[in-house]
């Protein structure tokens, strides 16, 4: 761990700085304006991930920076890992494909400057500043404004159209976020108050197992859980993403429910590797199993499309906690440890591209139709195939069927649960597997049938739109063609590198 | 007797936010809350965080509290309707686990280090450096300085979220209802009294900042009171939020703190970083943008989302 | 240094106590009032953790002062974001009865 | 000299306690909003200028001294346009609930 | 002399606080509000108090604040009435 500021530390700051800035900018120049800064902003912040990530990749070491040149405790440190510099070029990717996407749905007219484009162009920058101020916090406090920066950014996406439901939607979003934070964040006053640090690389060093961490620890998981919409907090999830307009709701259900979850692993595994006691990870094994089968099933009875997606989310949330009994149970840096926390990671990306996709998919439909009733989809599958086929694509690396991200994600938990005999793991995962085959199948079952009247479409949909929704459900497929090598980025920066193993 | 005082006021504390929590009356329950914060500020002047009590004075108590009553008044006739009391069942249980978390806490409490870790003495070895007298001052604007620039962006952020909420027509226009001096005017003529002595209060708090206790947030927060206060008296209206002015006057005091803590690459090495010989002056730089900005947002989070057209 | 046991213990029953509001009360106002109380006990924790780290002349930690202050700010902005939303959904879902859609 | 002081102080201060006291007795024992509030207004504003007063012969500095009989000013003011508006409201809304 | 001082700003508290009963018992919103009031007239009398007794002079700032806000409150509050019963006709 490096202990100083790191060459090249100063493109941490413009990772958080370029959106944040954008944000205001457009604030003040409000209108046409907000439209167009973002757009600027977009190849210049997908540059600086990158960058960030080649510099990591070509040192083999992790970025790290101190604010204002004081050093922690008391200063406040930003870090890179391999893990960030991935979730920094995730992010970037999406919010490219999603800017460009929503670009129709919100234009800017000349003339006087109007509520949605403006605020949704704003709140755009703004969660992506947010998120990747949590990708690279190195301090709990800094995280917290972080995360609460991404919640106050996230909340009006939802209620975006003002109808009554999105409102109530929204408004049951924010009491679950701010209640979740109030729990993160007395989890680490109580750190502080042990082991005088809010930074996490010393707080790792100075951590022992007692039960003022385990109270901290768990609290903070806790409060990271109800955001994250992981079993059984997941209550507020489905209508606020099933509320927002499309673009906001691929934003929302593919990078920023991954923010907690995010924390979660950083905690668990970097900060304090030695404290979670394995009957906890399977606690949130449980959860995340729970996930997994509810929201499948519950996914499969719904009649609208949106929340059938939402309700995916759902469960795909709780694949990701699959990870923690699978990569705790041995000793960290066990070969199948890694493998399971690697299958973990891949799945938070893999998901983000495939839902993103799916959802901007389902908006298209929607805008097509007019509606989005499951039951009145026949021959949408004619009329927009592109749309249907990035929703079936999406719908691929959900399932975990090759060749897809979700397939190498899945695979990789599945064979760490066989070889380390916590086979019930595999269980859920192929039984989530057929489950999420069938709320797709349903959906494109639907799709291609025949209509008993010619489909007409009330608006038409440009081919520009779909074939970017496409695209980025081509990113979760490619994910699966993605060789192991790459991988290797991932783990740069963790304190147990077992990599060489996993070749 | 200070242990006595201490316990007095932590069973009035507790007996406090027992009744915010207990009251059946919504509206109750929001008074005890302005209480609550009162006897909250006494007890951070017990543990010697004047900075703090003068936050939780002017935003726990005071706007919180201003917020909450009128919101709660407004809700008054709506709340009969959503009477339902939640089954006896789910409060023993939520009782239980309640219980459970405070003893835990408590007995965490109990169990801290007997040497209280502490980062008092790296905080007091730097202070010179900065050129503050006032240690929390230093730590917000200094060494923690880039929590305080997401805050003021949270805060900006959170205004922009409100706006939101208005429909469609009147995006842009002001918020609240416009009020009109009373006929016989008491209201505007208290106003007029006490907003400029508030001013004064709230540039006093502002200014001792760097050697006292006080400082931006809560000089701002008393003159975003002032604002509303003026507003609700009909002194003043409140601007429509499309004003190009006001836009400004949001974003200038986060816009000088990201060009300070740019200019901190060229002149001292780091982003927010500042040379030691002109610490003191760049803060102060900071600060008088960032009071008026932050006091403008606190009052419009307050008047909440634009709720007249914009007129052409 | 015994002076702030009575102040956590204090903390330490009213997070419990807002809880206990967060989780039984059904009106949303009456649940923001709740998790501002949670709020304050987990500040006041933090007070009484700054308190216990007095040393140099400093009454307490200044490092915790500070950030409870931040977070006091940003606990408000919450507040008023709930507020705000809750005022929109009340007068929105009363002006949709009005209208019988 | 400061025995003195200090005794002023003592009395002032007693005094003050004692209108506070006043003031609650007459907020429970009065009957109806209006009377409440003349009570009210009357007792505690003295009880907190007798404590203010007190108070003056301990301060060390005449800004510390003014900011004292500030704060008084301050809730004197704000006390009686409340109860100002308090009284139109109590009124406005008559005797009700 | 700080022992006399700490006693009154408790005797001070208490009694204000017993006056806070006077919320319990309602009924109208007015004498909420009133309740409120002694209770903050109460409480700045404690802080002063406090301030002197245990050295903070800062602690008199604390008073003038709560003072200003107190007077904001109850302007809201009255505000909000008005406006409630605006928002009913």
């Amino acid at each position: 761990m490096p202990d100083s500021a790191t060459a090249g530390g100063f493109l941490l700051v413009f990772a958080i700085v370029l959106p944040v800035v954008g944000a205001l900018l457009s604030l003040v120049l409000g209108g046409r304006h907000a439209e167009r800064v973002t757009l600027i902003l977009i190849p210049a912040g997908l540059a600086v991930a990158v960058a960030i990530a080649a510099s990591i990749w070509r040192t083999h070491g992790m970025l790290q920076y101190f604010v204002g040149g004081w050093d922690p405790p008391l200063g406040v440190a930003f870090r890179a890992d391999g893990l960030s510099a991935v979730m920094l070029v995730t992010a970037a990717l999406l919010i490219c494909g999603i800017g460009l996407f929503a670009r129709a749905q919100f234009p800017s007219p000349r003339g006087a400057e109007k509520r949605a484009p403006s605020v949704f162009w704003t709140l755009l920058l703004t969660n992506w500043g947010a998120l990747n101020a949590v990708f690279i916090g190195g301090d709990l406090f800094n995280l917290y404004v972080a995360l609460e920066l991404l919640t106050f950014a996230a909340v009006p996406l939802v209620s975006l159209d003002g109808r009554p439901e999105t409102l109530a939607a929204a408004l049951r979003y924010l009491l679950f976020a701010l209640f979740g934070s109030i729990l993160y964040l007395l989890g680490a006053v109580l750190l502080y108050g042990v082991y005088g640090t809010l930074d996490i690389v010393l707080l790792a060093s100075r951590i022992r197992a007692e039960p003022a961490a385990w109270a901290a620890i768990a609290l903070i998981t806790a409060g990271l859980l109800a955001k994250a919409a992981l079993y059984p907090f997941h209550l507020w999830l489905p209508p606020a993403h099933a509320g927002a307009p499309a673009p906001a709701s691929a934003l929302l259900s593919g990078l920023v429910v991954k923010a907690p979850f995010f924390l979660v692993v950083r905690l668990w595994f970097d900060v304090m590797p030695k404290i979670p006691e394995r009957a906890a990870a399977q606690v949130l094994g449980i959860l995340g199993a729970a996930a997994i089968l509810f929201g499948s099933a519950v996914a499969l009875r719904q009649a609208r499309l949106k929340l059938l997606i939402a309700y995916s989310t759902v469960a795909q949330i709780g694949y990701l906690f699959l990870m923690f009994p699978l990569a705790i149970k041995p000793e960290a840096g066990h070969p199948w440890s890694t493998f399971a926390w690697t299958g973990g990671v891949v799945q938070a990306i893999s998901h983000a591209f495939a839902k993103a996709a799916m959802f901007m998919a389902a908006g298209l439909i929607a805008e097509g139709l007019g509606h989005d009733r499951i039951a009145g989809l026949a021959g949408i599958g004619r009329a927009l195939p592109i749309s249907v086929l990035a929703f079936g694509l999406g719908g691929l690396s959900l399932m975990g069927l090759p060749p897809s991200g979700g397939f190498v994600a899945k695979a990789m938990l599945l064979t760490a649960a066989v070889a380390e005999g916590q086979w019930w793991w595999a269980l859920v995962v192929l039984m989530g597997g057929l489950l999420a085959a069938g709320y797709v199948f349903l959906v494109l079952a639907r799709s291609l049938a025949e209509p008993l009247e010619p489909l007409r479409l009330s608006t038409t949909i440009s081919r520009c739109r779909q074939t970017i929704v496409l695209v980025l459900a081509l990113g979760a497929v490619l994910l699966g063609f993605v060789p192991l090598e790459p991988l290797e980025l991932l783990q740069i920066g963790r304190p147990d590198i077992a990599i060489d193993r996993l070749k | 007797m200070a242990l006595a005082f201490d316990i007095v006021l932590v069973l009035l504390i507790l007996g406090v936010a027992t009744w915010t929590i207990s009251a059946r009356d919504t509206f109750a329950a929001v008074v005890g809350f302005i209480g609550f914060g009162l006897v909250l500020a006494l007890a951070w002047v017990c543990l010697a965080a004047p900075d703090v009590a003068l936050t939780e004075a002017a935003i726990g108590s005071g706007l919180t509290g201003g917020l909450l009553v009128g919101a709660s008044a407004r809700l008054r006739r709506t709340e009969t309707t959503s009477g339902e009391t939640p089954s006896i069942s789910l409060r023993l249980s939520a009782g239980v686990v309640c219980t459970f978390i405070s003893a835990g806490l408590a007995a965490i409490v109990l169990e801290l280090p007997g040497k209280a870790p502490t980062l008092a003495p790296q905080v007091a070895a730097n202070l010179a450096m900065i050129g503050l007298d006032n240690p929390v001052t230093a730590v917000l604007m200094a060494y923690r300085a880039v929590d305080t620039l997401l805050e003021v962006v949270v805060l900006l952020l959170v205004l922009g979220g409100i706006w939101s909420l208005a429909p469609d027509h009147l995006w842009g226009g002001s918020p609240g209802s416009r009020h009109l001096a009373g006929p016989d005017g008491v209201l505007p003529f208290v106003a007029q009294l006490l907003v400029p002595v508030g001013i004064l209060v709230g540039i006093h708090i502002f200014w001792i900042g760097s050697v006292a206790p006080g400082g931006e947030f809560q000089g701002a927060t008393i003159l975003a009171a002032m604002w509303i206060l003026a507003t609700m008296a009909g002194l003043v209206d409140m601007p429509a939020v499309s004003r190009r002015w006001l836009r400004l006057l949001l974003v200038a005091g986060s816009a000088v703190f990201f060009a300070v803590g740019f200019a901190g690459f060229a002149m001292a090495g780091a982003f927010l970083a500042y040379p030691e010989a002109y610490a003191k002056l760049l803060i102060l730089i900071i600060e008088i943008p960032l009071t008026l900005s932050i006091a403008a947002t606190l009052a419009l989070l307050v008047a909440g989302p634009p709720e007249r057209a914009p007129q052409e | 240094m015994s002076a702030a046991i009575p102040y956590g213990l204090c903390s330490a029953v009213l997070v419990g106590l807002g809880l206990f509001g967060l989780i039984t009360h059904p009106q949303p106002l009456r649940k923001i009032l709740a998790f501002n109380l949670i709020g304050s006990g987990v500040f006041l924790l933090f007070g009484v953790i700054a308190r216990r780290g007095a040393a140099v002349g400093f009454g307490g930690d200044p490092v915790p002062q500070a950030l409870v202050i931040t977070g006091l700010v940003v606990a408000f902005a919450g507040t008023a974001l709930a507020v705000a939303l809750l005022l929109r959904l009340v007068d929105e879902t009363r002006r949709g009865t009005l209208r019988d859609e | 000299m400061s025995l003195a002081l200090n005794g002023l102080t003592i009395v002032a201060v007693c005094a003050g306690a004692f209108f506070f006291l006043a003031g609650t007795v007459g907020l429970l024992r009065f009957p109806d909003a209006l009377s409440r509030l003349h009570a009210l207004t009357k007792a505690d504003n003295l009880g907190l200028g007798l404590v203010v007063l007190g108070l003056l012969f301990q301060v060390g500095g005449v800004f510390a001294a003014l900011k004292l009989i500030g704060v008084w000013l301050l809730t004197l003011l704000a006390a009686a346009t409340v109860s100002q508006l308090l009284a139109r409201a109590a009124r406005a809304s008559g005797p009700h609930e | 002399m700080a022992d006399f001082l700490l006693a009154a700003a408790g005797f001070v508290l208490v009694t204000v606080a017993v006056g806070l009963v006077r919320i319990l018992s309602g009924p109208g919103d007015a004498d909420r509000i009133m309740a409120a009031q002694l209770f903050g007239t109460g409480g700045i009398a404690a802080l002063l108090l406090l301030a002197q007794a245990m050295s903070v002079p800062a602690a008199i700032d604390v008073g003038l604040v709560l003072g200003l806000l107190a007077a904001f409150v109850s302007v809201a509050f009255v505000k909000g009435v008005t406006r409630s019963q605006a928002d009913e006709a």
